[in-house]
């Protein structure tokens, strides 16, 4: 396993948003997290990627106990996140914002800059490069969430909803690109409300409740669960 | 911002600019009096410190309203070991930075470690600054509110070894201040490490996640930036030959760092030096304007409601007023 | 010697009231619209001199003219907010600062127009008179001043829990978006919240008139003095600049007397630093702050 | 404004002539007869200090006026402001140099004194000290500065002596002394040196307690409580104006019982607005500090002038020095026969006026450039204006000692 989370727990005051939950991610695999909202699933990403410390549990990296690391040192071991809710440092172009994450990597200038162009093709904003990321549309902005956390070239990629809000063409161009990423040995965990995206995407299936995990599986066996469709799917899946 | 007047000095045009504009502040002590020469020396103390506290601020998004602690810490530092240790200000001034830096690198430490932030972090640095001001105000070694002052440049000094000298010598010194300010705020801003800090001014918890070591760099920051406010402090103790904690370093002295950079421009290195000369020429005006009418408060008055009128139709500050003015035609916003 | 301490209590207790007063006037702004006042003291010394003059030239004892002070700053309040202060509300903060600090010195200059630079005393019989309590001699002018700012700060609380305006600042206070969603017009929540902080602010300088003498000079004082007792309470918490106000007014007292009293404020820096650090949503504040 | 020299030139000019024509009217005469030698001073006359600042230009003022009148040879006076910060010192100096001025006056604070020092000191233009106590001023080398006012020792000692012979003039001798003083510039040296004298002088009074309190306090309740609880004869503050006032409210408030209060060298409680402020209980409060002598007919003249120009303004020592600052030069120009600063700095140097106004020997300078002379006074608050009760030789009025208690006033 990549990752492999165990016994996770998050209290916030007297609220336990997650409970005790375990769940791996293998080489080269897409792994999605599916389950209403106030699941938490956003929390289990904020503890993996460092930006929350776990009330209990562990987070492994490679077998390396990474619990508690803060998300620099999670970005330097090649994990890279995007924002549910989109972040780009509007003052800045959408190179510059593609440029940190190489160069935060220690590549000199001239490498960091085809390095961020490299990502910004990837997620076609190579024509917007030089302007500045608080004029992008809303796609455009999803895709410099990606283009940035491609541009650190990671091992694995946590994807918070980035298919939310994006029209059917927009997101077909993501799956495919998602696709392509995984090809090419990327490990992908992400978090997806639009069922026909994780169906057509994911190996596997987590499936989040109360911030427990009620269920795991291939799409197929997910499908056929009772509990989920019940919980879950039984409203959105008719879609 | 920054991006945009890289562009800028990049073309030839903004090159003969600034080389023009730099030979002329070179020649100003073979032009103008030595009265114009003292004022112009305070503009360019204020554009230098303003520089400093602008790293900080418009570099990286943290206010501080005490900077004028380092200023403090650099002004003692330096005329102490030069005083009762008979160091010159070559090694006072360095020293001065250091200590500076190091206080600096502290408060951040301490302020970071706790994650004080915004509103929360600006009053941490006035409660440090206020805190060393009646500190220093009462330490019988620096001669506490009753100052510590300068012996008089002997006959025989040497200006350059010594650092002391007439009114054209302090302008040269603020000058070349100004100038390695720029230059040093420049390198770094435009450098791997500004790029840094815009992101994590930005967004900082995007930026961290991206891989940039936020802690240290703002760390860092604020120590280059208290180390230059020093470094200002000191050469300003020697001018004056006299300090005074109250006045020093006291709260005052702090919103007289920021207004220049804030009026001139955040964020932008040409922004300090022309919210310097805008607040230094107006503070000249309205009191000699006061004086005519012999009116008493009318100097506060007149400069309170300028002050007032650029928050108010200039929000952004007067350097990127000017550089939109001079291109009309540039539309990248 | 226990005289002594019970003296410095009680005093220190009696002008906390007002410093609580003035430290309100400022928790209440911020709450409400996020921004700091930077001029806050310079609105106190505003209503000294206006304490000072309406003894001099009417006779007004320190009481009556707080109401009137008061009355006088909610207006400027008022004024202010809606031609100036609520384009910045939501500017950033140096923005914001720049404003407030351009307010202090036009305000600074037309005190120093209109009344010159010398301290200006109310000479008043009540300046020089006691009352004893049990032996314990108090300034008739720190009790009257201490009684006053209490019942002007009962009188705000009923205020805000029982109008319909003062549940809107309230609302607003605890949420600015959503009291905008139900449909509370801010902008005029915002000119009554910008109104009662300088009222606040105003009567407890005509307050202290016949206490400290009013001078330009005195406002940045003032200012950080409010600064110091709303952070240590909890910015935004009424409860917590009156619990800051008193413990500040005491802490001061007993620093000046035990240590040196020319670094009892450095005590009160020294707790500041503190609570920043350790408590930032002060020592009373139950929400998190930040 | 621009960066054209000869406009601000003019707007300096311009605010000298509108201040000339306010207030020293015969200048105008005067300077018809010849090219007037300028005279620059430079005075916080807004910020902090302003209040005193604007006291000292009326000294200034006065001291023109009255110099023109006595035939003196014709001088311009030309003011600028310091704002009461000390960076502006050097500045103002510079600006005043520029126009032409070959002698300085000013600058009332150590800080901006220091300041001015330098650059006159560099351009070798004669600054006149008109106040400024700090010893620094004359001990750091200056060749180019003139100091008729006491350094802080000077001015203790003065005060020290005369608060010792208290108990011969009054035969009363008090036996215990509470010292207290605001942790500013000057307070802080006072009361320096007030410690370090009173053991060379062997008072033969003890020093219970010393207090020391912020300058910008508000409130003096606890100060005078840990006063109070010490038990003095004698309270012994070092204050401003504002701090006197609350000094007094306090001790009526507190009752404290006392033989008297006497300020060592301390400002404050001579100026009017003290004595307004707290009215019969200011009397009998006791300062000692360099002070015009009451006897002399010249004294006498330049109070009455001073009446008739500023009728709600005392004439007390801001006024005096500035005055005779304005006297040391008209009489170094005189003497120097030009306006040339290095013929004015050699006449400076060899000042020595027997007849002037305030007390102490004749006025001359030592090689550091202070006057040595300078005496102190022993004054008293009596019906609400300051009186000389001390030394002997020039008393108007018998001291009060111990003062009446203020629950009986």
């Amino acid at each position: 396993m990549l990752l492999a989370v165990h016994g996770l727990t998050k209290w916030f005051g007297s609220v336990k948003a997650v409970r005790g939950i375990d769940f791996g991610v293998a080489k080269g695999e897409i792994v999605a997290h599916v389950g209403p909202n106030g699941a938490g699933k956003t929390t289990c990403f904020n503890i993996v990627a460092g930006a929350m410390r776990p009330s209990a549990g562990t987070v492994r990296l490679d077998g390396i106990d990474v619990t508690n690391q803060p998300p620099e040192e999670m970005a330097a071991r090649g994990l890279a996140r995007t924002f549910q809710i989109m972040r780009p440092m509007a003052g800045m172009t959408v190179l510059e914002n593609a440029l940190i994450g190489p160069l935060a990597r220690g590549l000199a200038m001239a490498d960091a800059r085809g390095e961020a162009y490299r990502a910004l093709e990837r997620a076609g904003l190579e024509d917007k490069a030089e302007s500045p990321a608080g004029l992008l549309t809303l796609p455009e902005r999803k895709m410099l969430e990606l283009a940035r956390a491609l541009s650190t070239a990671p091992r694995l990629l946590l994807l918070d909803e980035v298919m939310a809000s994006l029209r059917p063409a927009e997101a077909d161009r993501i799956v495919a690109l998602l696709q392509d990423l995984r090809a090419e040995g990327l490990t992908i965990l992400l978090i997806e409300h639009v069922m026909r995206v994780v169906m057509s995407l994911a190996d596997r299936i987590v499936v989040m409740h109360h911030g427990e995990k009620i269920a795991e599986g291939t799409p197929a066996d997910i499908a056929a669960n009772r509990t989920v469709i019940d919980n879950y799917l039984g409203r959105r899946g008719a879609q | 911002m920054v991006r945009r007047e890289r562009k800028r000095t990049g073309r030839p045009r903004g090159v003969v600019a600034a080389t023009a504009f730099f030979c002329a502040l070179f020649l100003v002590p073979h032009l103008l009096d030595d009265a114009w020469v003292a004022v112009l020396t305070l503009v360019l103390f204020f554009a230098f410190v303003g520089q400093a506290w602008n790293l900080m601020m418009g570099h990286v998004g943290l206010l501080s309203l005490g900077h004028a602690l380092f200023l403090g810490i650099g002004g003692y530092t330096t005329a102490v070991l030069l005083q009762d240790y008979g160091m010159t200000p070559w090694i006072g001034i360095p020293a001065g930075a250091l200590v500076a830096a190091m206080v600096g690198a502290g408060i951040a430490w301490l302020g970071f470690r706790f994650s004080v932030r915004g509103v929360y972090f600006a009053l941490l640095t006035i409660a440090f600054a206020e805190f060393f001001r009646i500190l220093f105000s009462n330490w019988p070694l620096i001669g506490g509110t009753g100052g510590y002052f300068l012996r008089v440049v002997p006959e025989d000094n040497v200006p350059l070894l010594s650092l002391r000298g007439g009114a054209d010598h302090f302008y040269y010194l603020f000058f070349v201040l100004f100038l390695v300010g720029l230059i040093v705020s420049a390198r770094l801003v435009r450098g791997r490490i500004g790029m840094f800090w815009s992101a994590i001014r930005e967004d900082e918890d995007a930026a961290r996640a991206l891989g940039v070591r936020s802690f240290r760099l703002k760390v860092l920051v604020v120590a280059v930036s208290a180390a230059m406010t020093a470094c200002g402090g000191g050469a300003f103790a020697l001018m004056n030959g006299s300090l005074f904690p109250n006045t020093l370093m006291g709260m005052q002295m702090s919103i007289q760092i920021i207004l220049a950079p804030i009026i001139g421009g955040l964020g932008t290195l040409f922004g300090p030096f022309v919210g310097a000369v805008f607040v230094v020429l107006v503070l000249e005006f309205s009191r000699d304007l006061g004086q005519t009418a012999g009116v008493y408060g009318l100097s506060t008055l007149i400069y309170g409601l300028t002050v007032l009128g650029v928050i108010l139709y200039m929000p952004e500050g007067i350097w990127p007023r000017l550089v939109r003015l001079a291109q009309p035609l540039r539309r990248d916003r | 010697m226990v005289e002594l301490y019970l003296k410095v209590a009680a005093g220190g207790l009696l002008i906390g009231t007002v410093y609580a007063l003035i430290a309100i006037g400022l928790t209440i702004i911020f709450g409400v619209m996020r921004v700091v006042n930077f001029a806050h003291g310079e609105m106190v010394v505003m209503g000294m001199y206006l304490g000072y003059a309406l003894w001099t030239l009417f006779a007004i004892p320190a009481i009556p003219a707080a109401l009137i002070a008061a009355v006088v700053l909610f207006g400027l309040g008022v004024f202010l907010q809606v031609t100036v202060v609520s384009r910045f509300v939501g500017r950033p903060q140096h923005s914001q600062f720049i404003l407030f600090i351009a307010f202090a010195l036009v305000i600074t200059g037309l005190h120093l127009m209109l009344m010159g630079p010398d301290a200006r005393s109310v000479m008043a019989p009540i300046s020089f008179q006691t009352y004893s309590v049990g032996g314990l001699r108090l300034d008739a002018a720190r009790v009257q001043a201490a009684a006053t700012a209490l019942v002007m700060i009962l009188a705000l609380v009923a205020f805000l829990r029982f109008t319909f305006i003062g549940r809107a600042i309230r609302a607003a206070a605890d949420n600015p978006l959503g009291a905008e969603v139900v449909g509370i017009r801010s902008g005029r929540v915002y000119a009554v919240t910008a109104g009662i902080g300088l009222a606040c602010a105003g009567a407890a300088g005509a307050l202290v008139s016949p206490l400290f003498d009013a001078q330009p000079f005195l406002a940045p004082e003032f200012t950080l003095l409010a600064f110091i007792i709303v952070i240590i309470g909890g910015l935004g918490s009424l409860t917590g600049a009156l619990i800051g106000g008193l413990l500040i007014g005491v802490a001061e007292g007993f620093a000046a007397l035990l240590i040196n009293p020319a670094m009892k404020s450095m005590f009160s820096y020294g707790l500041l630093i503190a609570v920043l650090l350790l408590r930032p949503a002060g020592l009373f504040g139950g929400r998190e702050a930040r | 404004m621009t960066c054209n020299p000869a406009v601000d030139r003019r707007t300096i000019l311009k605010g000298a002539t509108a201040g000339a024509a306010l207030s020293i009217t015969p200048l105008r005469h005067v300077r018809a007869a010849g090219t007037p030698v300028k005279v620059g001073v430079l005075l916080p006359t807004s910020g902090v200090l302003a209040f005193l600042g604007q006291a000292c230009r009326r000294g200034i003022d006065l001291g023109a006026k009255m110099m023109a009148e006595n035939g003196a040879p014709a001088v311009e006076i030309l003011h600028v402001d310091t704002e009461s910060k000390a960076e502006q010192g050097r500045v103002a100096a510079e600006k005043l140099i520029r126009e032409g001025c070959s002698v300085l006056i000013g600058a009332f604070d150590s800080g901006t004194t220091i300041s001015a020092a330098q650059a006159a000191e560099a351009a070798k233009v004669p600054l006149v000290v008109n106040i400024a106590a700090a010893p620094q001023i004359t001990s750091q080398g200056f060749k180019y500065v003139f100091r008729n006012f006491t350094p802080g020792a000077t001015l203790v000692y003065n005060a020290v002596a005369r608060i010792k012979e208290l108990s011969s003039l009054t035969g009363v001798s008090p036996k215990t002394a509470v010292l207290m003083h605001v942790n500013d510039t000057f307070g802080h040296a006072v009361a320096k040196g007030v410690d370090i004298l009173w053991q060379k002088l062997n008072v033969p009074i003890e020093i219970v307690d010393t207090i020391s309190y912020s300058r910008l306090a508000k409130d003096m309740s606890v100060e005078i409580g840990r006063a109070k609880a010490a038990k003095p004869d004698i309270l012994m503050p070092v204050t401003r104006v504002n701090d006197a006032i609350l000094i007094v409210r306090e001790l009526v408030k507190q009752n404290v019982e006392l033989f008297g209060v006497i300020g060592p060298g301390s400002p404050g409680p001579y100026e009017k607005a003290f004595t307004d402020a707290t009215g019969k209980y200011g009397d009998e409060y006791m300062d000692c500090v360099p002070w015009y002598d009451p006897t002399r007919v010249k004294t006498r003249r330049a109070i009455a002038a001073f009446a008739e120009a500023y009728p709600d303004q005392r004439f007390e020592l801001n006024v005096g020095f500035s005055y005779e600052a304005v006297e040391i030069v008209a009489d170094a120009i005189a003497r120097a026969g030009s306006g040339e600063p290095g013929a004015l700095q050699a006449a400076l140097r060899a000042t020595n006026l027997q007849d002037h106004i305030m007390y102490g020997g004749p006025i001359t300078f030592d090689e550091t450039g202070q006057n040595p002379n300078i005496g102190g006074v022993l004054l008293q608050n009596q019906g609400g204006t300051p009186k000389v009760v001390g030394p002997a030789e020039i008393a108007v009025a018998k001291p009060v000692f111990p003062m009446t208690p203020f629950a009986e006033r």
